[in-house]
Order: structure tokens, then C-alpha cells, then sequence
């Protein structure tokens, strides 16, 4: 090959970029080694562990979604599966003091995942699009039923339930103290994400990206679709079976809730709101939707309102998600020219807010006078105290809908200004858009 | 920007740590608070609302103030635990939940565990409305205390009215397909089979939980099989449906029921115009002659749009407190060794005990009736006009089962 | 035992006209839009509670007329100012589009009616038994739900297939550029036949409200069967949503009726296996699983039948 | 290059295609040597790309036969067909709009390069697929725009990626459909030379409606009108064909 054609390829990454690479990696592993010294309480330490298995969902789940375009509506019948039969191995290893140690787990509940992913996933990746999307939408109706009528296996709607103190142990860690779970939960969390991150670049990893942009092209270069779409399919049941597992080892239980609607839908939340384009959405989408769905029940009655309205909203004003959104800033952060669309952002974040904040005042009150017509008006929010019964609140709520949606309709458009001036002179400046 | 102050707002009281000295007593209520189950969640937390109130009206417990925490668990067991670890780290020590006994199980087997791996720090679980039989049986557990009559003990007292009445010759029986279904369906059948061996089991139908819209289809089976009693743990949706599909066909049997006075029961009865056809089994009614109990019903008629759905709520919570006068303390494991073999005064009248082997609470039942009152009955149901009538008193020591429970003590 | 299959014959059929009642719409909607409109069933239940609460003030028939009409406006409104927006995102964006307005319309039907069944009544003028067929009645309600799922169904065949109208949003679908050319202005057919769907949604929601029961959850319970109907006649196909609705009223209805189980046909289990898994396979019975039986019919027509009973485009 | 010198690359024999009752492809047979470039003209409608598409598998014939090197792929996936080596381009630009266009052409390497469906290695770890979408970068002069989103490329540039797509996984006989079509003078001619750089060697099946491309490019030209082929042969040979000049070149020629 001549030199030339080397010197067309795209650079490999320099010693430099690589140091940055495993720096980022290990920058992560001490962060997650301190979060539990900052933040010590159980419910806290449940929530993190929380996080970690929910990101390994909404990555795995990505998989499908943003990597090779199949919207799935029953990726929990994985998840709930392999935390199953992680549930069943606990109580077989602990019954008959096999020497398995509880770290090794979650392996059985992702290998579980893979084996029904290869078991259901040959007819229903033969096509992508909305046949794919029904039929996952039929089986997990179908699983989740089953599930159900299976009773010794399932445990009914009770579940099944183990106790995770009782398995072989190894270096004296009993897993009992929700801080050792939180360990074993990080540790997964990163091997599992290292895995996927490195899946993606890899020749399969690849592929998917095509079968996701162009699914008949892809059989002109030698690909068989279904076969990327059969593979992409198998390692994302493997890695839902390993979340699903860690589940069950966090809840010592595992019942049918783990394979319902409820569970799909989660996932299908986070992935998009975190953003399916770039590989971290689906993380930052597991932290926003996790907390999201932990905090909100204590600070409002109807927190499904606002998780709609929250989703709407990603999907109209920001497809790319909360990703999409900070990376629409990259080109101009190379050429430095951020800063003019500052303060344009500044401008226009006042009257919106003061929109959401009238929209949220508006909820509120109307829910204390159609949920609690009886109680006392003085209500509490969010942690804000006010009278719902004072005119001054409507009025207030009023003003600050109206007030707000008019004012920054203009200012907004001021922002899509200064944004096209940024790009355009960030263009300028030869940084690729 | 914003989205950090949002995210803030929310998690800082999450992560917080709650060390305060404690000033009240709290008491976890964990049940739905949103969603499908959260109808029947409200009219709970209203009620122990009440209660607390009732409490503190008194003085409260050792003189601390009694306060309800309100923990959604969106009826889903993993939810459940997760608001229990956050109730504990907000101080409490007490959870109360009754919606649902794949929670109850979960939540039973939460507890049990954390204080065996968090000695001094116990938590005490009451049970209001969870019925599965296996939480005070195999599954029996020292940190839990159960109000609400089982699924099974129910099902005696039903038994022992029905074989008193020679009318019954054909009973269909109908349930949801889960534990407590199908808890209802084989205890009938056995119970039937010893009591009544002469009454005919003419079906045996299990159906989906919450999924059916129309029951035409099993209305059409009971009617074919000629049956004239229908026996149902049917609660909720499945209740109601299941009785207007029964009024559309214009099927006419006698139904006995667990929930016919839940949520849209009544209604349901009436819209279907069974008067005096729809009989349940529990633990009291509004319309008891029992004066203190028809004044507490007014009371809280006064205040809340809705009777008394949880008699039993009533005297968990009465017990608890007389428990920690009598421990004198507030410390968990004093309270549960005050409540084992408690005795006590039932809301509804007469005579109930705390059983030690399984702590199952034991009580007089009644079987009623829901249709047109007469002056003996002062309160209706739901705004439809029609109220319970008491048909039959069981009482306490002929609904004592026996358990199987191993009570592991610490 | 004529009896059970005369009886679960009409059942079924009626049943099925129910569903495609709520189906008629959804097809409608994807059949011109190409949308799986995830809300639908929302808007049936948006129906039911607009019924509910116009028939207290101004009684059952002027709340049949308004209640579809309020919500086919509402339909319209999230047309014009939501899905307009997100169609340049691509189906899947649109799709999950809907699938949040669900939720949030779950959630305001429950702000605002609460979260127990309304006493939503028969009117008094159906109120009465139709007829009577081995001592079981049909209520007059139910002939009338009959009668208006076949009216809907013809009248939507012939303004489909004979009318301008229909010619013009068929074509506007699939070329919308040369419709636009043509005079005809692509947006405000688009928002006329989504407002049209949802408004059907609200027919079934008034209809079915009294005959069911209205309450909050009511869209949940009925959102996936709906997309099985429209899947399984054929993505598109109004004649398919028809028969596919029949189709899943009888064999639901079918089933419940019926109680074989392999412990019925081949004796019980050994009692080795009791308490196995198997032993839960060998008793359950066939009227058990009724109702997870259209979705059974879902996968296995999408594995050996992706185009749906009567269904022309692959899905 | 290709030690198949000899022979015969593709071959129809009897090949139909029907759509319900309309037929759009009649009786046709044809064979193209190997190393020959054989152009496919004909006018608007006539089925040159549903024979397209027929020899590459996207249809399969209602009869007949179709032979890649005297092997039957007529009722084979496009993929299978690709991998015994035979490549086709899109008359409408059909790339992976959201990769780069290193990424497209990477694409279309990995096959011919034995990765499979490889999930254990690098993708930038393989020095060989590295330098093979490297040359077809250069071969098809895009270099410059190799980070660029396929769909943000220019129409042209578009139509090279096409191309590129099309002879990266190294296949002996290319189909292009059309492409030049849509381009100015300029681009035309240098789209030209690409293919005819590019192809040295292999066997060229070109849908064409420049006739100066056609003829230029062309060793043996076939005429298909209404779904027939009518004549077959060297450029001198059609352009003394009284049939085909009747029925298509007339018109131009006038």
C-alpha cells in the first residue's frame, strides 16, 4: 500500500489520546470508589446501586435502539429472566453450598438473558421496524403472562425470594451491608459498560450502525441483516440478564414486576431522554430517569404528569436527548464561539423558567383542588410553601404561563440567531459540523 | 443549569442522612400513592391520617406525636423496598402496608432480613390488608404482625355461615389467577367438601388479574352450569365488571364476596341491583350495632368522603400504642414482645387476641349484606342509599385455624 | 352445549364490535399518517370521560355528539403543534411521541375525574334487555354498540374508496408533494384525519364507557389489544381491523368457555412432578389463557404472516 | 487481478419477471464475459433496473436462470451473491447517511477482509482494513471529506462514495446503475475515468443513458426495450442496428 493511502486513513490514537482514554476510565473507577464515602446513608447507597444496574439496562437496550434501530417494547422479558434465575441460583448455590461465590452471579442471570435472546430473538429480528417492535410488544405480554401461570418456577405474584448472605463466600464478604452490594453493583456496572463501549468498535459493532442507517445496503457489502440484527439482539439480552441479576441481588427478590410493561417502558424512557445517539446517553439518561423516578414520588402526587411531560418535550425539542443536546455544543466549543450564544441562553432561560414555574404552580394547584378538595390550601411543593386558595397564585400562575410563553418565544428565537451565527463562523474556522 | 438545580432539589433529600434526635413516632405507611392501585392507597393513608390524629388528640404515644409518613410504593414490591430502606433512613421504625401480597411478602422478607444483619436498629412491620395465609404460616416472621383476618380464616367463617344455610345446593367459584385466588378457590373447595359435602362445586374458573373488560363470556359458564351461589375473591375492576356483566345477562344468584365493600363495590352492587344478593366476609361494618364504632364512622364521614373500609386499621393502631405504654418503650423489640399474645377490646366489639405462635390477629367476623336499610342501619355506602346489614356473627374462637408457622424469635 | 356456543358466538361478536370500534380509528390513523398512535387508547378513554361528564349536564346523546368532537379537536391540536413537529425525526420519534402523551393523559384524566370508576349510566331509553336466548339477556346498549360499529365500518369503507376525500388522503400519504402541488394543503388533511381517528376513539369511549367501566386505567388495559387488532388484520387495512376484530372476540370468548387442560385430556400428573414446573403446564386450562391468546395470534401471525389477515404492505 | 479471464461472468438464461399480471422482464438472455464491460441501454421503463436488481438477488426471477461464473445464484440473498463477488451501485444514492464516509467505505471492506461478524477484535486494530479504505479513499479522490457524514456530502461526491461502496469489498464483477446520472459535463467525465480506473480488470455491467459514456466506456452494448433485448453486440455493430435505431437510437439520431 502506498504511503499515500496510509497517510488518507484517519489517525490512530496518539499515546497521548490514550493516556486520556484510561485516565477518564480510571478517573471513574476512584469517583466510584469515593461516592459511598460522601454519601454513606442506605437509602443512598440503595440509589446508587440503583443507578449503576439501570445504566447497564438502558446501554444494554441501546444496543437495539441506537445502535441498530429496533425500537423493542419488551426488553425487560430479558432483564426479568436472568434476575430469575440469579434468584434460583442463590437458593441452589446456598441449598447445596456449591463453592460459587455471589460476584459470580450475575454471569448466570446475563447468560440466562442470551440464551432466551437466542432463543426468541431468530423470528423476531427478521424484520426491524414496527414488526420487530410488535412482536417484542407480543411477547413480553406473552412472558410476563406466563409468568403468572408458571407458578413454581415465577413464585406467582409473590415472587421468589433468596437470601444473598447464604451464598459461598470469599474474602469473608458476607453481601449482607448494602455498601458491599454497592461494590459488587459498581464493579458490574463498569466491566459491563467497558464491554459494550468496546463492542461498539468492533467490526459487528459496526455493522450495526449500518443496519441501523441502511439495512438493504448492508446485504450488498456481503452482510446478512438478520444476522446483525440476531447478534446485536443476543448481547443486549446478555448484558439485560446481567442488570436484571444484579437487580435481584440488590432486592433479594425477583418477581413478575421485573418482566412488565413497566419495567420496558423505564428503559425505553432513559435510553431516549439520556439521548440514543452517542454511547454515554444511555447513562446519563439511567442517572436523570433513576433519581427522577425516586425523587418525584416524595415531592409530588403526580409525578407521572411531569415524567410525560418531561418526555414529550425531549422527544419534541431535543431528539438527540439530554446528550444530543450538549453535544450540538462541540463545534462550537473547538472554534470558540460559545460564547456568543451565551448570553442569548441566558436571556431566553429566564422567561422559560418562569414558564415551567407557572406550569408547575398551575399543576399543583389544581391537583390540591381536585385530589384533596378537603385539606387545608396551604400546601407544600417541591419544598415551596404556598396557599393554593390565594387568587394571588392564580393570578401568579397566570401571568407566569403567558408572560413566560411569550416572552421566550422571542427570546428563543434570539437564541436560534446567535446559534446560526456561532455555527456559521465555527464553519468558517474549518470545524466540521 | 436548571436541570442541576432539579436534580439537586430532588436528590439532596434522598441523600441526606437523618440523625436528628427522634420527636415523633413515625410510621412508614408504604402503599400506592399514584398509579392504578393509588384509589384505594388514599383512602388508607386518610385513614391512618385519622388514626394519628386520633392518637395525638390524646396525647400521642408516651407523649410523642404520631406521624404518618406517606411513602409511594406504586404497588410494585421492588418500589416497596426501596421506600422502606428510605423511610429507615429517614428514622422510622414502624412501616405499615397492606395493598397487595406479592408487597407484603417482599416487604415481610425485607425486614426479617434487616434486622437480622442491623441488630438495634429493628423494624416493625404491621400488616392491614395483606391476606396471603403463607405470611403468618410458612412464611411467618417475628417482625411481622398481621391485623386484617387471612385469606383462609375468612373463608372458615364464610363456610361455617354457608353451611347454616340449606338454600346452597350448586356453587360456581370464580377468582382472579394469583396466590389469592387461588387461596380462595382451594380452601373453598375443601372447606366446602368437609362442611357441606352435599353442596356441589359446579365450577372452578380462574381468570386473569385486572385484564379482563368484559365477563360476558364467564357469566354465560355460571349461568350454563346452573349454579346458584357464586363464591369470589374478586376485588377491584374485576368485582365491578364481573357484577355488571352478571346484571346485563340477567343472571340471578347469590355472590359472596371478600371485597364488596372495596372501592366501586357498592356501586357496582347497586348499579347491578342485587339487593341483598351480594354478601362479604370481614372483620366489621359502619353499620354494627356498637356505639363507639358508629360514632368513629361519623366522624370520619365528617371529614372524608369515604366510611370505613379498614375496621382493623383501627385497632393495629390502638394496639400499637397501648403496646408501647405497656413496654414503655418506643423501642421496637419491647413493642413486638408487648403485642405477641395481646388481648384487646375489637373496634366492632367484642373480644381479639394477638396470637403468639404466628402473629395473626384473631376477632369476631360477620358475613353482611349489601341492599336497601332499614332504620337499623344509619349509614349507606358510597352515596348509593343502600348499606350493609349484618346477617351472621362469627365469632373469635371459631375462626382460630391452626398455623404451621416456626416462629424464629431473636 | 348448544347453549354455551350460541351464547359465546354472540358474545364474541359483540366483543369484537367493541374492539373494532376503538380499532376502527388506530387504522384510520396509521393507514394515512403511517403513525402507530401509541395514545389511542387514551383518546378512547378522553372519550369515556368528556361522555361522562357531558351526559350529567346535558344527557347521553348530545355527550355522543360533543364528546367525540371535543376530542377529535384535541386530536387535531396534538397533530397541528406536537407530532408536526417530531415528524422530520422519523417514525420512531413520533411513535414515542405518543407513547408520553399516554402517559400524560393517564395522568390528567386522573387529576381531573380521579382515580375510581364515574357512575357513567346506560341511558334509560337502551336501558332494557334486547332479547332473550336461553333465559340470557342482551341488553338493548350492547345491539346499539352493534349498530354503530357496522355503520362506522361501512361509512369509513365508502368515504375511503369512493369519495374525493378519501381519494385526495390517500394520495396525500404516499406522494404529499404532488398533493401539495395540486392545491390541496398536505397539513390540514394530515391534522383533518388524525382529528377524525381520535374522534372515533371517542365514539368508542362513549359507547363503551357505560357498557364497561370509566376509569383511569381503562386506556392501559385496552392500549396493546388495540394494536393487535390493527397488527394482525393488517397494518392499514380497515376491512382487516374488521375481521381481526371478530376474530379475537370469538377465539377470547371461545376459550374462556372452555376447560380442557392436558390434565383434562391425559389424566393427571404423576405425583412425582407435582410440584415441578411441568405440573403447572399440565393444569392449566385453555379458558386460563384466554386472554393472552390474541397476543399469541399477534406473534405467530408477524412470524409466518407479516403482512396481517388482509394487510397489503409488509410491516 | 482476476484469473478468471476467461469465460463467461454473468449469464441469464430465459430470465422473466412478472408483477402480478404485468410483465417486465421477458425471455431475456445474455451473457457478459469476463473482463468485459458490457453497457445495458435502453429507454425509461424498459426494465433495466429490475434486471438489475434480479441478477443481485433484491428479486428473484418468476423463471429462468441466472449464472455467476457458470454457478446458479438466480433465488440467492443479495448478500450470498455479493459474497461470491459480485458488487452493484443504486441508481438513487444509497449510502449510510449518518456514518462518515470513512465508516461507509470501512463498511463495505469488512466482509472481503474476513472480519465476519467479528466481536472480539479492534476495529482499529486491523491494519488491513485500515489500508484497503484507505486506497478506495484515495481511488475515489475523497480524502479531503473523509469525516464527513455520508449525507452531508455534495450530490457527486455522493455518487463517488456510491461507487466506492460499490468496488470496496473487491468484488470481480460490478453492476453500476446510472451513474452519472444527474451530473454535469465535467463531473461526468471524471466520473468516468474513475470507473474506468477503477474496473481494469473486471467485469463491468453498466446501466447508461449518456450515450457518450455508453460508448466511450462500452466493449459489447445490449438493448433492452419493453423488458426484451433486442440486440447485443460491439458499439459498431449497434450502431448499425436498424432494430435498435428504430426502436431507441432512432430518436437521437435524428
Amino acid at each position: 500500500m502506498s504511503d499515500l493511502a496510509s497517510s488518507a486513513a484517519p489517525p490512530l490514537p496518539a499515546a497521548a489520546d490514550k493516556l486520556k482514554f484510561y485516565g477518564l476510565w480510571l478517573a471513574v473507577i476512584v469517583a466510584l470508589l469515593v461516592l459511598p464515602k460522601l454519601f454513606s446513608s442506605g437509602g443512598s447507597l440503595t440509589t446508587f446501586s440503583l443507578i449503576g444496574i439501570s445504566i447497564i439496562f438502558a446501554l444494554s437496550y441501546n444496543i437495539l435502539l441506537g445502535q441498530t434501530g429496533m425500537l423493542s417494547f419488551g426488553h425487560a422479558v430479558y432483564y426479568g429472566l436472568g434476575g430469575f434465575l440469579a434468584i434460583h441460583a442463590i437458593n441452589i448455590v446456598a441449598k447445596n453450598k456449591f463453592a460459587i461465590p455471589l460476584p459470580v452471579i450475575p454471569l448466570i442471570g446475563g447468560l440466562t438473558g442470551l440464551v432466551f435472546a437466542a432463543l426468541l430473538g431468530w423470528v423476531s429480528t427478521r424484520r426491524s421496524g414496527t414488526a420487530f417492535a410488535m412482536i417484542s410488544l407480543g411477547l413480553a405480554e406473552l412472558v410476563a403472562s406466563s409468568a403468572l401461570i408458571l407458578r413454581t418456577f415465577f413464585g406467582g405474584e409473590a415472587g421468589v425470594s433468596a437470601n444473598r448472605t447464604k451464598v459461598f463466600r470469599l474474602f469473608d464478604w458476607s453481601f449482607g451491608p448494602q455498601i458491599q452490594i454497592y461494590y459488587l453493583v459498581a464493579a458490574w456496572t463498569l466491566l459491563a459498560v467497558l464491554a459494550m463501549y468496546a463492542l461498539t468498535r468492533t467490526p459487528l459493532g459496526r455493522m450495526c450502525n449500518a443496519v441501523r442507517d441502511n439495512p438493504e445496503r448492508v446485504q450488498f457489502v456481503g452482510y446478512d441483516p438478520h444476522v446483525i440484527r440476531y447478534l446485536a439482539f443476543c448481547f443486549s439480552g446478555f448484558f439485560a440478564g446481567i442488570a436484571g441479576a444484579l437487580a435481584a441481588i440488590n432486592f433479594e427478590i425477583a418477581n413478575s414486576a421485573y418482566l412488565g410493561a413497566v419495567q420496558s417502558g423505564t428503559v425505553l424512557f432513559a435510553t431516549y431522554i439520556g439521548g440514543i445517539g452517542f454511547f454515554i446517553g444511555p447513562i446519563v439518561g439511567a442517572i436523570f430517569v433513576t433519581i427522577l423516578s425516586l425523587g418525584l414520588s416524595d415531592l409530588t402526587p403526580v409525578w407521572q404528569l411531569y415524567f410525560g411531560l418531561i418526555f414529550i418535550a425531549v422527544v419534541m425539542y431535543a431528539p438527540g436527548g439530554l446528550t444530543g443536546l450538549l453535544m450540538m455544543h462541540r463545534p462550537l466549543l473547538r472554534a470558540g464561539t460559545l460564547t456568543r450564544v451565551l448570553p442569548s441562553y441566558a436571556v431566553a432561560f429566564v422567561p422559560t423558567l418562569a414558564m415551567i414555574t407557572g406550569l408547575m404552580l398551575a399543576i399543583e394547584t389544581i391537583v390540591h383542588f381536585t385530589v384533596n378538595p378537603g385539606d387545608d390550601s396551604h400546601i407544600k411543593s417541591f419544598g415551596i410553601p404556598f396557599d393554593a386558595a390565594s387568587p394571588y397564585i392564580w393570578a401568579m400562575a397566570a401571568m407566569l404561563i403567558f408572560g413566560g410563553f411569550y416572552l421566550s418565544r422571542k427570546t428563543w428565537t434570539r437564541v436560534a440567531q446567535a446559534w446560526d451565527e456561532a455555527l456559521s463562523s465555527a464553519r468558517d474556522k474549518g470545524v466540521a459540523a | 443549569m436548571r436541570k442541576l438545580a432539579m436534580i439537586a432539589a430532588v436528590a439532596l433529600p434522598m441523600f441526606g442522612t437523618a440523625a436528628f434526635a427522634q420527636e415523633t413516632v413515625k410510621i412508614g405507611y408504604i402503599d400506592p400513592l399514584s398509579g392504578g392501585g393509588a384509589s384505594v392507597g388514599e383512602v388508607g393513608y386518610k385513614t391512618f391520617q385519622f388514626l394519628a390524629d386520633e392518637l395525638n388528640a390524646k396525647g400521642g404515644i408516651l407523649g410523642k406525636k404520631v406521624e404518618i409518613v406517606p411513602l409511594d410504593n406504586k404497588t410494585n414490591p421492588q418500589e416497596s423496598l426501596i421506600q422502606a430502606q428510605k423511610a429507615i433512613d429517614a428514622g422510622v421504625r414502624y412501616v405499615t402496608q397492606g395493598n397487595g401480597s406479592s408487597v407484603a411478602g417482599a416487604l415481610s422478607d425485607f425486614v426479617t432480613k434487616f434486622n437480622d444483619r442491623n441488630p438495634g436498629k429493628e423494624v416493625l412491620y404491621f400488616n392491614y390488608a395483606a391476606v396471603d395465609p403463607v405470611l403468618t404460616n410458612d412464611k411467618c416472621s417475628f417482625w411481622h404482625f398481621r391485623w386484617d383476618a387471612n385469606s383462609d380464616i375468612k373463608m372458615e367463617a364464610l363456610t361455617n355461615y354457608m353451611k347454616g344455610v340449606p338454600a346452597i345446593k350448586k356453587v360456581y367459584l370464580i377468582n382472579q389467577d394469583y396466590s389469592f385466588g387461588e387461596s380462595v378457590r382451594t380452601t373453598a373447595k375443601k372447606m366446602l367438601a368437609s362442611k357441606r359435602p352435599d353442596i356441589q362445586v359446579v365450577g372452578d374458573e380462574l381468570h386473569p388479574l385486572l385484564k379482563i373488560t368484559d365477563f360476558a363470556p364467564y357469566i354465560a359458564k355460571i349461568k350454563a352450569s346452573g349454579a346458584d351461589s357464586v363464591i369470589t375473591g374478586n376485588w377491584g375492576q374485576d368485582f365491578a365488571l364481573l357484577l355488571k356483566a352478571a346484571a346485563d345477562a340477567g343472571l340471578k344468584v347469590n355472590w359472596y364476596t371478600y371485597y364488596a365493600g372495596g372501592t366501586g363495590g357498592p356501586t357496582a352492587v347497586k348499579q347491578a341491583n342485587l339487593n341483598h344478593q351480594v354478601f362479604q366476609v370481614g372483620e366489621g361494618i359502619p353499620n354494627i350495632d356498637h356505639k363507639p364504632s358508629q360514632e368513629f364512622e361519623k366522624a370520619l364521614r365528617a371529614k372524608y368522603d369515604f366510611s370505613l373500609f379498614y375496621p382493623r386499621a383501627v385497632n393495629e393502631m390502638r394496639m400499637f400504642a397501648a403496646a408501647a405504654e405497656k413496654a414503655k418503650s418506643l423501642d421496637p423489640v419491647k413493642v413486638a414482645a408487648a403485642l405477641e399474645g395481646m388481648e384487646w377490646d375489637v373496634f366492632n366489639g367484642g373480644k381479639g387476641v394477638m396470637r403468639k405462635s404466628d402473629h395473626q390477629f384473631f376477632q369476631p367476623m360477620y358475613i353482611s349484606s349489601l341492599g336497601e336499610r332499614s332504620e337499623k342501619e344509619p349509614f349507606d355506602e358510597e352515596k348509593t342509599g343502600w348499606g350493609w346489614k349484618m346477617v351472621a356473627k362469627i365469632d373469635t374462637a371459631a375462626t382460630e385455624l391452626p398455623t404451621t408457622c416456626k416462629m424464629e424469635r431473636p | 352445549m348448544l347453549e354455551l356456543i350460541v351464547i359465546s358466538t354472540l358474545n364474541g361478536v359483540l366483543f369484537g364490535m367493541l374492539l373494532f370500534l376503538m380499532a376502527s380509528g388506530l387504522t384510520v390513523i396509521f393507514s394515512m399518517l403511517g403513525v402507530l398512535n401509541f395514545a389511542h387508547a387514551s383518546f378512547y378513554m378522553l372519550g369515556a370521560f368528556f361522555g361522562f361528564q357531558i351526559s350529567r349536564w346535558v344527557g347521553f346523546w348530545p355527550a355522543l355528539l360533543i364528546a367525540p368532537l371535543l376530542a377529535g379537536a384535541i386530536g387535531a391540536g396534538v397533530e397541528r403543534y406536537g407530532l408536526r413537529r417530531v415528524h422530520k425525526n422519523g417514525h420512531v420519534a413520533e411513535l414515542l411521541f405518543t407513547f408520553g402523551l399516554a402517559f400524560a393523559i393517564e395522568e390528567i384524566v386522573q387529576i381531573i375525574w380521579g382515580k375510581s370508576p364515574v357512575d357513567f349510566r346506560v341511558p334509560p331509553l337502551l336501558d332494557f334487555p334486547a332479547f332473550t336466548i336461553f333465559s340470557t339477556n342482551y341488553p338493548a346498549f350492547k345491539m346499539f354498540m352493534l349498530a354503530v360499529s357496522i355503520v362506522i365500518f361501512v361509512g369509513l369503507l365508502v368515504v375511503l374508496k369512493k369519495t374525493r376525500i378519501g381519494l385526495i388522503v390517500q394520495a396525500a400519504l404516499t406522494h404529499p408533494h404532488m398533493v401539495g402541488h395540486l392545491g390541496h394543503n398536505v397539513g390540514r388533511i394530515f391534522m383533518l384525519v388524525f382529528g377524525v381517528g381520535t374522534a372515533l376513539a371517542a365514539v368508542a369511549g362513549v359507547i363503551a364507557g357505560p357498557a364497561l367501566v370509566t376509569q383511569s386505567n381503562m386506556a392501559g388495559l385496552l392500549g396493546p389489544i388495540l394494536f393487535v387488532v390493527v397488527v394482525v388484520g393488517g397494518l392499514g387495512s380497515l376491512p382487516g381491523a374488521f375481521v381481526a376484530s371478530l376474530l379475537i372476540g370469538l377465539v377470547q370468548t371461545f376459550a374462556v368457555s372452555m376447560n380442557g387442560s392436558l390434565a383434562g385430556a391425559f389424566g393427571p400428573l404423576s405425583p412425582d412432578y407435582a410440584a415441578t414446573w411441568l405440573s403447572d403446564i399440565w393444569n392449566v386450562t385453555i379458558a386460563q389463557i384466554a386472554p393472552i391468546m390474541p397476543y399469541l395470534l399477534l406473534v405467530l401471525i408477524l412470524i409466518f404472516r407479516p403482512m396481517g389477515l388482509l394487510g397489503t404492505r409488509d410491516t | 487481478m482476476s484469473q478468471f479471464l476467461k469465460g463467461t461472468a454473468i449469464e441469464l438464461r430465459g430470465v422473466e419477471k412478472t408483477f402480478g399480471i404485468t410483465s417486465v422482464i421477458r425471455n431475456v438472455d445474455l451473457k457478459v464475459a469476463q473482463g468485459e464491460r458490457h453497457a445495458l441501454i435502453g429507454p425509461n421503463g424498459a426494465g433495466k433496473s429490475t434486471l438489475f436488481n434480479l441478477i443481485s438477488g433484491y428479486m428473484k426471477p418468476s423463471v429462468g436462470q441466472i449464472l455467476l461464473r457458470d454457478e446458479t445464484i438466480s433465488g440467492l440473498p443479495p448478500y450470498q451473491i455479493n459474497r461470491r463477488g459480485l458488487s452493484r451501485s443504486f441508481q438513487v444514492t444509497n449510502v449510510f447517511a449518518n456514518m462518515t464516509v470513512w465508516e461507509n467505505i470501512r463498511c463495505a471492506v469488512l466482509w472481503a477482509t474476513g472480519q465476519r461478524y467479528a466481536f472480539w477484535k479492534n476495529i482499529d486494530n486491523l491494519p488491513e482494513v485500515r489500508e484497503r479504505t484507505a486506497q478506495i479513499l484515495v481511488d475515489i479522490s475523497l480524502t479531503a471529506r473523509r469525516d464527513v457524514p455520508a449525507g452531508l456530502l455534495t450530490y457527486a461526491e455522493q455518487r463517488a462514495l456510491e461507487i466506492g461502496i460499490t468496488i470496496a469489498g473487491g468484488a470481480d464483477v460490478i453492476l453500476l446503475d446510472e451513474p452519472t446520472a444527474g451530473m454535469s459535463h465535467a463531473e461526468t467525465e471524471r466520473a468516468v475515468a474513475l470507473i474506468r480506473r477503477l474496473t481494469e480488470g473486471r467485469t463491468l455491467l453498466i446501466v447508461e443513458h449518456d450515450m457518450s459514456v455508453v460508448f466511450g466506456l462500452a466493449d459489447r452494448i445490449s438493448v433492452l426495450v419493453y423488458g426484451q433485448i433486442i440486440a447485443s453486440g460491439t458499439p459498431e455493430e449497434i450502431r448499425g442496428n436498424k432494430k435498435v435505431k428504430e426502436a431507441y437510437l432512432g430518436e437521437e439520431a435524428a
